[in-house]
């Protein structure tokens, strides 16, 4: 199978160079053309390689492509590691591109960039399938911020505008705050295994959780609960945990297609994927999977608020990306981590139709994204308008949509993971997923209404002009509509209850929430059947009465919410002061930390002071000493007969 | 009883009388030939004395070829001297600083 | 007398020996004549040849043992017991040929760039390559100390003659700099000398010490180290001198110069005098995370370009020392070797990336005359192919995995952390400072609207800048997917470094 | 020996004071008389202690010679003793302190010295029938030839320094050269031009 | 008196009569084929350097009843003096003709000079010592004041003469005392009579040590009896700094060996603390003070006096290593310090003294080599490897860390590297600056082959110094 893999990762790789270095030669078809080809093989084998190892029942594979480095006992090395884990996210991910590769075709149609942009997401296609096939965590670490540099890219990818290399310089650079972590947790990894292989790593998982790391001198902490959460600030990093999630809202500067496929379907659950591939570590160390929880629930709720004052269309989808991340990541706290992963599927589908879905509304309203400015939409474009309200109901988890069962059942599971304790981890992670479900189902809504229904607010130049979006746009909308509805119905019984993750995954004893579901489960339907008596629905449902109410039949009542609860409004607005926390508090003190250490430290104490003030002092010194050379005999006698008189005093007196 | 003691405090005392002289002085240079011509005077003074004291001739031979050095000595400077005079028609040591530092 | 016996003196004396013949013919001070235009050539084929012979270094190398290799050996001053002695292992080949390769692509560099007396230009680089291969081969104290010390020469007169406008005070501070370290060592050699009766390296790093000898030997040895890698608080001639010196001078001086105080400490501080590094292990480690940290700071505040980099280079330097000294603080039986490989790595990638980063901004200043980065902005508009490498190199800069720029400083990272949990952190910074600095750079320098006229008038690069930056390309990325050859060159030697230092004297 | 200790002291006293009107006296020429004095002094304290040749080749070499060619130059420069006046230089006080110490040093070895000193000690007196001269022109120019020798070149040296100082060629001076004057012919000094007795017609 | 004499003492003899030829032959030339004298006083030096090595046996040997001694020592001194006075002589006559100084005396009083150098390198005895001594600093007062119509010759002349009439002066007072506890002239004598008797190794001994040192660091122009020294250097016309600034050094180290070693070396441990006070206080001040300087003849004095701090720091270790160190120090130094005012003559044009600092501005453009051979020098006097200044450092250093002083040699090259400071400021007005004067530098054939020579050889004996270490090492050793 190694031949399969190196094809599925080197295929996107090759179009990406292909397309970006002969760019010119081969003219735009030939670059999308290739570069789909690419994508195209990629998804096809992994297929292949899902069914193989899933309905074919072949069994995991753990290869080794070369070694990278050996040194000091230590193997560096790049392979990979195929269960059925690793082939969902390949599937995932390849298609999702590929859809977003035909999309883009009309996306970006007459954008002079065009090649440029083509190589890019192949590119990122073969860092994230380095990323999710990798076997230890050399290679983890090169797709993880392969990623972040092709993400780097693309969302700078409009370098001309201030607000996008500004955009995508923080993304980096809050990433590179979550590798940090991330690094001091491989570096963990291998001060306990002198290991970097899963394999290895895994195996030895015992011995690190009887383990200490001292970092603060004197308090000894358990050594697997450094190490976890440190590669769990990792994940924060690139799944946009508060707080630093900053980067994604911003990262909305990139072109659309790369907001549907990065910044929703793909880049951003690595953290969620690196987790669960995690899971072996993590079992050991309730303390980390508390800190994940926590920090997934307030990401999932307060997040979700936030979308509710957003008014640029991309960024409504941004924030309830970050909170459905959130939701993710209380699931990987709750052990939950099929569930994790089942919602970061279905989410990647239903993400990225949403995203899609508002980029095409933007290409026909002329790069604009402002809601404000829209209404009414529906009658002109009835497949973006359908797509997209699928998209809606799938992420508010309206019964029978792919959203629903992920979101019922992780919400569930956070219900079941007792073993945290009913201590206030678990309450603040309950609470806040479930109140997140009305939160989402509100702004979702209000987006949609405020977009496609109501009056039409945009001006009558736009209105002439809007029409439905060419098939490339469409296309990709309806074949991502699809799975969107159905996927849960289909997977929901396997990917949780059905051990499909086999070993890829390991759950220990009373963690295991899922198989305690598991035992009173009765298949989907009963599910959905029985969804109206749960609270999540009524509660989603709320969400969406609320919006109407708001937006469609009183559409004058925001403004004097908004008048009544300025403090909360304007708090919100500000996104909880996290930007400028970041920006003002870290960028700002940085640089005025610098500025101070070079100019007092560099250039005044140690050039200054020291060296200059050594070569001068030296120089007066020269200046005063010259002036005993007076000029005049009798001081130059003088000196002599002082030199004789101390001569002879020394000998007559001193020796 | 004078002995040699009493003649090396002399030379010292015209040593020392010499240098002060060389060394205060702020008047024509020829004072300071005549100071070094002291000097040599003191020197000459030890050497007798210890050749005396010794009972050994060649310290008096040593101040013979001392006078002789001296005289020479003398022409030379005085010929310095008088090179300088010419150049500047004055001989006062506190004009004697056109090169310093 | 055949090449094989004698491959490292030719690799010495070839470059010496053109850049006397280069001199010695001199140019008619007209830049474009073919009188110039043959000295050009002259200097690019033997750089060439010179590299050529050091891949036949590399090819009959055996990387299986520590022992030295190549070894030259014959008396020169039999009354002082100095010997010309040469010999090369597992930690001088790279640099050597780092060497061998860096000279000739800053040769092309200089091309056409260097209008005033370019044949002295090139004489004086080749000088400086002779002279910087001997340093890493010379296992002779005396024989050594005469490459390290007239080292200085050609590049006091390169930055001084072909530098910018505060040139004179950056070159005559470099040179004083650097002279008072080196001359410490000196007298420490010296007085090795007395116990040992030979300046035999090798003899020197047998010879029994006491503590407190080893402790001053130590210190005369950083003053000289300290200064050229250069460590925190003796780092701050390299910014002039790099904001000073022609592109070439600044390429050489951070790819190559830079890189003889991290060859010092190894070849000398840790076998000759191990207990002494070990005393003042702790603090290396902690002046070494001050440039990480402070140095990173600094960088952030840069307007000049060239400065930014120098500071950068500092940081990077950083790791290496960093990782020489951790040997001490690793408790387990693995890591030291980690360590120290991990340094020599990030010294070789370094030497790439840094000297890529100076050509790149040699590109931009020989096509407007500045490096400040305000005058800049947009250049990615007009100079596409240009913002290509250049953001390449930066994220190598940066440390991004799949470039050299990350290899060393994983492994010393890893080290480090085995170390203590703290050294990984601070050490861990730069993941986040690198970035900082470099892609703040990029953004205001590359991206953006077209700054002003003058960057909209720019053309982009030309063939042979596009051939030099493309090999550097080429190696950062071969460096950064597949490091094992250089690691296992030098593992054998590191090892046994490790082993020796461990060991002790006392 | 009562007398010879006068003497001594006589001599010895006088000597000082001149020495001292040699360093401080403003005029130049009393100084150079003081030297003088001094000179004549040395010279009898030298015979005191029969030391008779030097006592005399002092006299005649320095008196004769030497304090003359000062007294020569003094007259030649004629300086203008108004200008040379003025006192002592600024360091005067710090230079008498130098000579406080110094004396008391030469004092400290001389007398201080204790009885192992070698500054102590008499003059033994020479045997009978022991001529000073005699004795030092035997070995002056056996034993000490090398010495004589260089003495003599130092002496040329001196000439040719101090001609080669001094010495000036006036430009413009009209000099007599006989062997030219001797060397001419008439041919040199009269042409013989022949002219016709008569005018042509 | 034997005839054995004068074969061992020849040079001297013979020299003395080559003078007086030079001299009456000079009487019959007129100005303008001085070159006759030129060329007369170089063949003077070619024989005398001849019958120097023909008569120079390879153990020393005592004549004239014990007042001359001929040795290894005397031989290698001597032949190292005439080889450089001869190079004065080539780099002086250019500019002694350009600038109306072309007398016969100024070879004359040369090689007066040079004989009392040689008969200071051979003497035995106090008296030889003085003697020699004194013609030489005779004639060195009238070389100064050689240009009658300049008034900074005068003065310099003036006060060389003056200081140096002091330090005979105590010098003589010292023999004085030396003689009359010791009751010997020589030195053979003095060390016999102090090894016999140890009471004699007292106070007034020692008394007179301290007045020998003054006469010998004036001689040095060590601190602080080194004031004559930049005044001189500076006033002196090119050539007689040049003279000045070479050959004596040798005598001087004669000097010191002679007196301190071959008569006093029992009094090592009394003098040693003095000498080492002297040498670091020359170094410093010397180093220091150059600093200051922006005449390069001036600046070169200073430089001279922080080189000579290092010179009697090989002395004050007191070990044969040092003494041969000494010894190298010495006579790299004058071959470099010949090259230097070379340059400085080479540069100078009628009626201007090119001597400012801003004067070599420019210098590679309009000499390419000579700026190379200036740059050789300055790098070989800062001790910058592979120039022979750095091995004569390095044997300095060595023999002081080897008597056991490692903080003594931190001091030295900490003021080598501030001294490098002013060498490196030659440098780059050479080479970083632009020309003030273009004027073409285009000197007589001579001069520029030897100057050259010089320049390479500033090189050449730095890579390849080993045998005239190892001389060194044999010459202290058979002295």
């Amino acid at each position: 199978m190694l031949h399969y893999y190196l094809i599925i990762v080197l295929a996107p790789l090759l179009a990406a160079v292909l397309a970006g270095l002969f760019g010119r030669q081969i003219g735009r078809v030939g670059a999308h053309t290739v570069t789909i080809l690419g994508v195209g093989i990629a998804f096809v084998l992994s297929a292949l390689v899902l069914y193989q190892l899933y309905w074919a029942g072949a069994s995991p594979e753990n290869l080794s492509v070369y070694t990278w480095a050996v040194t000091d006992g230590l193997r560096m090395e790049v392979g990979f590691l195929v269960d059925r884990l690793t082939a969902l996210m390949m599937v995932v991910v390849t298609f999702v591109s590929l859809m977003v590769h035909v999309y883009t075709i009309g996306y970006m149609h007459d954008d002079p960039g065009y090649q440029r942009f083509f190589s890019f997401i192949s590119l990122f296609t073969f860092a994230m399938l380095m990323l999710v096939m990798s076997n230890n965590f050399l290679q983890l670490f090169f797709g993880w911020e392969a990623v972040g540099l092709v993400s780097y890219l693309l969302i700078g990818f409009w370098f001309r505008k201030e607000s996008a290399i500004f955009a995508n310089l923080k993304a980096f650079l809050v990433n590179r705050v979550g590798d940090f972590g991330f690094i001091l947790g491989i570096s963990g990894v291998v001060l306990l295994t002198n290991s970097l292989d899963y394999a290895e790593v895994f195996g030895q998982a015992g011995t690190m959780a009887q383990q200490t790391i001292e970092v603060i001198p004197g308090t000894p902490w358990n050594a697997m609960t450094v190490v976890c959460i440190l590669l769990f600030i990792g994940a924060m990093g690139k799944s946009a945990q508060a707080p630093l999630h900053v980067w994604l809202p911003d990262s909305m500067e990139g072109p659309t297609p790369i907001s549907a496929l990065i910044h929703a379907a793909t880049m951003v659950t690595a953290g969620i994927f690196m987790v669960a591939r995690m899971s072996p570590l993590y079992e050991y160390t309730e303390t980390a999977l508390a800190v994940v929880m926590t920090i997934g629930a307030i990401t999932a709720f307060f997040m979700g608020l936030l979308g509710l004052v957003q008014n640029d269309i991309k960024r409504v989808v941004a924030y309830s990306t970050l909170s459905q991340l959130g939701y993710m990541t209380v699931a990987l706290g709750a052990s939950a981590y099929g569930a994790a992963i089942f919602h970061l599927m279905t989410h990647a589908f239903f993400k990225a139709l949403l995203f899609l879905a508002a980029g095409s509304v933007i290409i026909a309203m002329h790069h604009e994204q402002d809601i404000r400015k829209m209404g009414g939409i529906r009658q002109y474009m009835p497949i973006t308008y359908w797509t997209s309200l699928i998209g809606s109901l799938a992420l508010i988890g309206f019964p029978g949509f792919s959203g629903f069962f992920s979101k019922d059942l992780l919400i569930e599971a956070v219900r079941e993971s007792h073993w945290q304790g009913q201590g206030a981890v678990y309450w603040v992670a309950y609470l806040s997923v479930l109140l997140g479900v009305f939160v989402t189902a509100l702004y979702s809504f209000r987006m949609f209404f405020l977009v496609f229904h109501g009056k039409e607010r945009m001006d009558e130049e736009t209105r002439s002009h809007l029409h439905e979006t060419p098939w490339v746009v469409t296309l990709p909308l309806i074949m991502l509509a699809i799975p969107s509805v159905i996927i849960g119905w289909i997977t929901v019984q396997p990917v949780l209850f059905g051990d499909f993750f086999g070993d890829a995954i390991v759950v220990t004893g009373k963690h295991d929430v899922l198989a305690s579901m598991g035992a009173h489960w009765h298949g989907s339907l009963a599910l959905v059947t029985h969804a109206v008596m749960t609270p999540v629905f009524w509660l989603a449902a709320a969400g969406v009465f609320t919006a109407w109410f708001l937006y469609l039949k009183r559409p004058d009542l925001p403004e004097t919410i908004h008048g009544k609860f300025k403090g909360l409004y304007v708090l919100l607005d500000r996104k909880y002061y996290f930007d400028d926390l970041w920006i003002k508090g870290f960028a700002g003190g940085g640089r005025r930390l610098g500025q101070a250490l070079w100019r007092f430290g560099d250039e005044i104490v140690i050039d200054g002071f020291i060296v200059n003030g050594t070569a001068n002092s030296i120089g007066r010194l020269a200046a005063i000493l010259r002036q005993l050379q007076s000029g005049y005999l009798y001081t130059y006698a003088f000196a002599m007969i002082i030199g004789l008189t101390m001569l002879l005093g020394w000998l007559i007196w001193l020796q | 009883m004078i002995g040699l003691q009493h003649y090396l405090t002399l030379s010292a005392m015209l040593f020392v009388l010499a240098v002060v002289g060389i060394v205060i002085n702020r008047r024509n240079l020829i004072l300071l030939l005549m100071c070094i011509e002291l000097m040599l005077l003191a020197v000459n003074f030890n050497f007798i004395a210890f050749s005396r004291h010794l009972g050994d001739d060649t310290g008096q031979v040593f101040v013979f070829f001392v006078l002789t050095v001296a005289a020479a000595e003398a022409a030379i400077g005085l010929a310095i001297l008088v090179v300088l005079f010419r150049n500047r028609k004055s001989i006062n040591v506190q004009e004697l600083n056109t090169m310093k530092g | 007398m055949t090449l094989a016996t004698h491959l490292l003196s030719a690799l010495i004396w070839l470059p010496i020996a053109g850049s006397l013949v280069l001199f010695l013919i001199g140019d008619d001070g007209d830049a474009a004549s073919a009188r110039a235009a043959a000295m050009r050539w002259t200097a690019l084929a033997v750089t060439i040849v010179t590299f050529i012979l050091s891949l036949g270094l590399v090819a009959g190398f055996d990387a299986g043992t520590a022992a030295m290799q190549f070894v030259e050996r014959s008396p020169w001053i039999e009354t002082v017991g100095v010997d010309y002695y040469l010999g090369v292992d597992g930690l001088s080949v790279p640099l050597i040929v780092l060497t061998t390769l860096i000279t000739p692509l800053v040769v092309v560099a200089g091309w056409d760039s260097i209008k005033l007396r370019p044949t002295q230009y090139f004489s004086a680089f080749l000088m400086l390559e002779g002279l910087m291969i001997g340093v890493f081969s010379a296992l002779d104290g005396i024989l050594f100390y005469v490459f390290w010390e007239f080292m200085l020469v050609p590049m006091f007169l390169i930055i001084g003659v072909w530098g910018g406008a505060r040139r004179i005070y950056a070159t005559i501070k470099f040179f004083l700099y650097t002279f008072l370290g080196s001359v410490l060592m000196l007298v420490a050699f010296i007085y090795l000398y007395g116990l040992v009766g030979s300046f035999d390296l090798l003899e020197f790093a047998k010879a029994p010490l006491a503590l407190g000898a080893q402790q001053v030997i130590f210190l005369a040895f950083l003053a000289a180290f300290a200064v050229k890698v250069p460590m925190w608080p003796v780092h701050t001639w390299l910014p002039d001198a790099h904001v000073e010196a022609p592109t070439g001078g600044s390429v050489i001086l951070a790819a190559i110069m830079l890189k003889m105080g991290g060859y010092g400490f190894v070849r000398l501080s840790l076998p000759i005098v191990p207990d002494g590094s070990a005393y003042f292990s702790t603090m290396m480690i902690v002046l070494s995370l001050i440039a990480v940290v402070y140095i990173g700071l600094v960088a952030l505040v840069q307007k000049d370009m060239k400065k930014l980099i120098a500071y950068s280079s500092i940081g990077h330097m950083g790791f290496v020392t960093l990782g020489f000294f951790l040997l001490w603080h690793i408790s387990g039986e693995s890591g030291a070797v980690l360590g120290i490989s991990g340094a020599m790595v990030q010294m070789i990638s370094h030497g790439l990336i840094s000297g890529a980063m100076f050509l790149c901004v040699g590109v931009l200043y020989d096509r407007m005359h500045s490096r400040q980065i305000p005058d800049y902005g947009g250049v990615a508009n007009t100079m596409p192919v240009f913002a290509a490498f250049m953001v390449l190199f930066a994220m190598a800069n940066a440390g991004l995995p799949g470039t050299s720029g990350f290899v060393g400083e994983f492994m010393v990272i890893i080290a480090s952390f085995k170390a203590s949990f703290w050294i990984a952190f601070f050490a861990a910074t730069t993941l986040v400072l690198g970035a900082a600095y470099t892609l703040w750079m990029v953004k205001r320098v590359i991206y953006g609207e077209v700054g002003n006229e003058r960057v909209a008038a720019l053309e982009d690069l030309r063939r042979r800048e596009f051939f030099v930056l493309g090999i550097f390309a080429l190696l950062v990325l071969a460096l950064g997917v597949w490091p094992a050859p250089l690691v296992d060159m030098m593992n054998a030697t590191i090892e046994q470094l490790v082993q020796q230092v461990a060991l002790g004297k006392l | 020996m009562a007398f010879q200790t006068l003497l001594f002291y006589l001599f010895a006293g006088v000597l000082m004071l001149a020495a001292g009107g040699v360093v401080f006296f403003r005029n130049p020429v009393h100084s150079i008389m003081c030297l003088v004095l001094a000179f004549f002094q040395s010279a009898l304290l030298w015979l005191l202690i029969e030391a008779e040749f030097l006592a005399i080749v002092l006299v005649l070499v320095y008196v004769g010679a030497v304090m003359v060619l000062f007294l020569f130059v003094v007259m030649m420069l004629d300086i203008n003793i108004e200008i040379v006046r003025g006192g002592m230089t600024r360091y005067a006080p710090l230079a008498a302190i130098i000579a406080v110490v110094m004396a008391a040093e030469l004092v400290q070895v001389i007398w201080l010295g204790g009885a192992t000193s070698s500054a102590t000690g008499t003059f033994a007196a020479y045997p009978e029938g022991y001529n000073n001269t005699e004795a030092l022109g035997a070995v002056l120019y056996t034993e000490h030839v090398y010495a004589f020798e260089i003495a003599a070149v130092i002496l040329l040296l001196a000439i040719i320094a101090a001609i080669t100082l001094t010495m000036r060629k006036r430009p413009g001076l009209k000099k007599q050269d006989i062997a030219r004057q001797v060397a001419v012919n008439a041919r040199d000094r009269i042409r013989v031009v022949k002219m016709d007795a008569e005018k042509r017609s | 008196m034997e005839l054995s004499n004068y074969v061992f003492a020849a040079p001297e003899m013979v020299l003395t009569g080559l003078i007086c030829v030079v001299l009456i032959a000079d009487l019959f030339v007129d100005e303008n084929n001085r070159g006759i004298t030129f060329l007369l006083a170089l063949a003077s030096l070619a024989v005398t350097f001849i019958v120097l090595l023909g008569s120079s046996p390879p153990q020393e040997v005592l004549v004239f009843s014990g007042a001359y001694v001929n040795d290894p020592l005397a031989t290698i001194l001597k032949a190292t003096a005439i080889i450089f006075v001869g190079v004065v002589f080539v780099y002086s006559r250019g500019y002694l003709v350009q600038n109306d100084l072309h007398k016969g005396e100024f070879y004359t009083l040369g090689l007066f000079g040079l004989l009392g150098m040689m008969i200071m390198m051979s003497a035995n005895s106090l008296l030889t010592m003085y003697l020699g001594l004194e013609t030489l600093a005779l004639s060195q007062y009238a070389l100064v004041a050689i240009d009658r119509n300049n008034l900074a010759s005068a003065e310099s002349a003036m006060k060389y003469f003056v200081l140096g009439a002091i330090a005979s002066g105590s010098l003589l007072y010292g023999i004085s005392w030396i003689y009359g506890v010791t009751g010997s002239l020589q030195f053979d004598g003095i060390a016999a009579a102090i090894a016999a008797d140890p009471s004699v190794n007292g106070v007034g001994l020692w008394f007179g040590l301290a007045f020998l040192l003054v006469g010998i660091a004036f001689k040095f122009g060590a601190v602080p009896f080194h004031m004559w020294l930049p005044d001189v250097y500076n006033g002196a016309r090119s050539p007689v700094t040049l003279y000045i600034a070479s050959a004596p050094k040798l005598a001087s180290l004669a000097l010191t060996f002679r007196i301190l070693v071959d008569g006093l070396g029992e009094l090592h441990d009394v003098w040693d603390d003095m000498v080492m006070v002297i040498a670091v206080l020359s170094l410093l001040i010397g180093k220091i003070v150059a600093i200051a300087q922006t005449n390069i003849k001036r600046m070169l004095a200073y430089s001279t006096i922080g080189h000579v701090g290092f010179m009697l720091l090989c002395v004050f270790t007191g070990t044969e290593q040092g003494y041969a160190a000494a010894l190298f120090y010495v006579i790299t130094y004058v071959l470099t310090a010949a090259a230097a005012f070379g340059i400085v003559i080479l540069l100078a044009r009628r009626g201007f003294e090119a001597d400012s600092l801003a004067d070599i501005k420019g210098l590679n453009a309009r000499s390419p080599w000579f700026a190379v051979v200036m740059m050789f020098v300055m790098f070989s006097l800062a001790g910058i490897p592979p120039f022979v200044g750095f091995f004569a450092k390095l044997n300095a250093i060595t023999a002081v860390i080897a008597a056991g002083y490692p903080a003594l040699a931190t001091i030295m090259v900490v003021a080598s590297v501030i001294g490098a400071f002013f060498y490196l400021r030659v440098i780059w007005y050479m080479y970083f600056e632009e020309p003030e004067d273009k004027a073409v530098v285009a000197p007589d054939r001579d001069i520029a082959w030897l100057l050259s020579l010089n320049g390479v050889a500033v090189l050449a004996l730095g890579i390849l110094p080993g045998w005239l270490w190892a001389l060194c090492v044999a010459v202290i050793a058979a002295s």
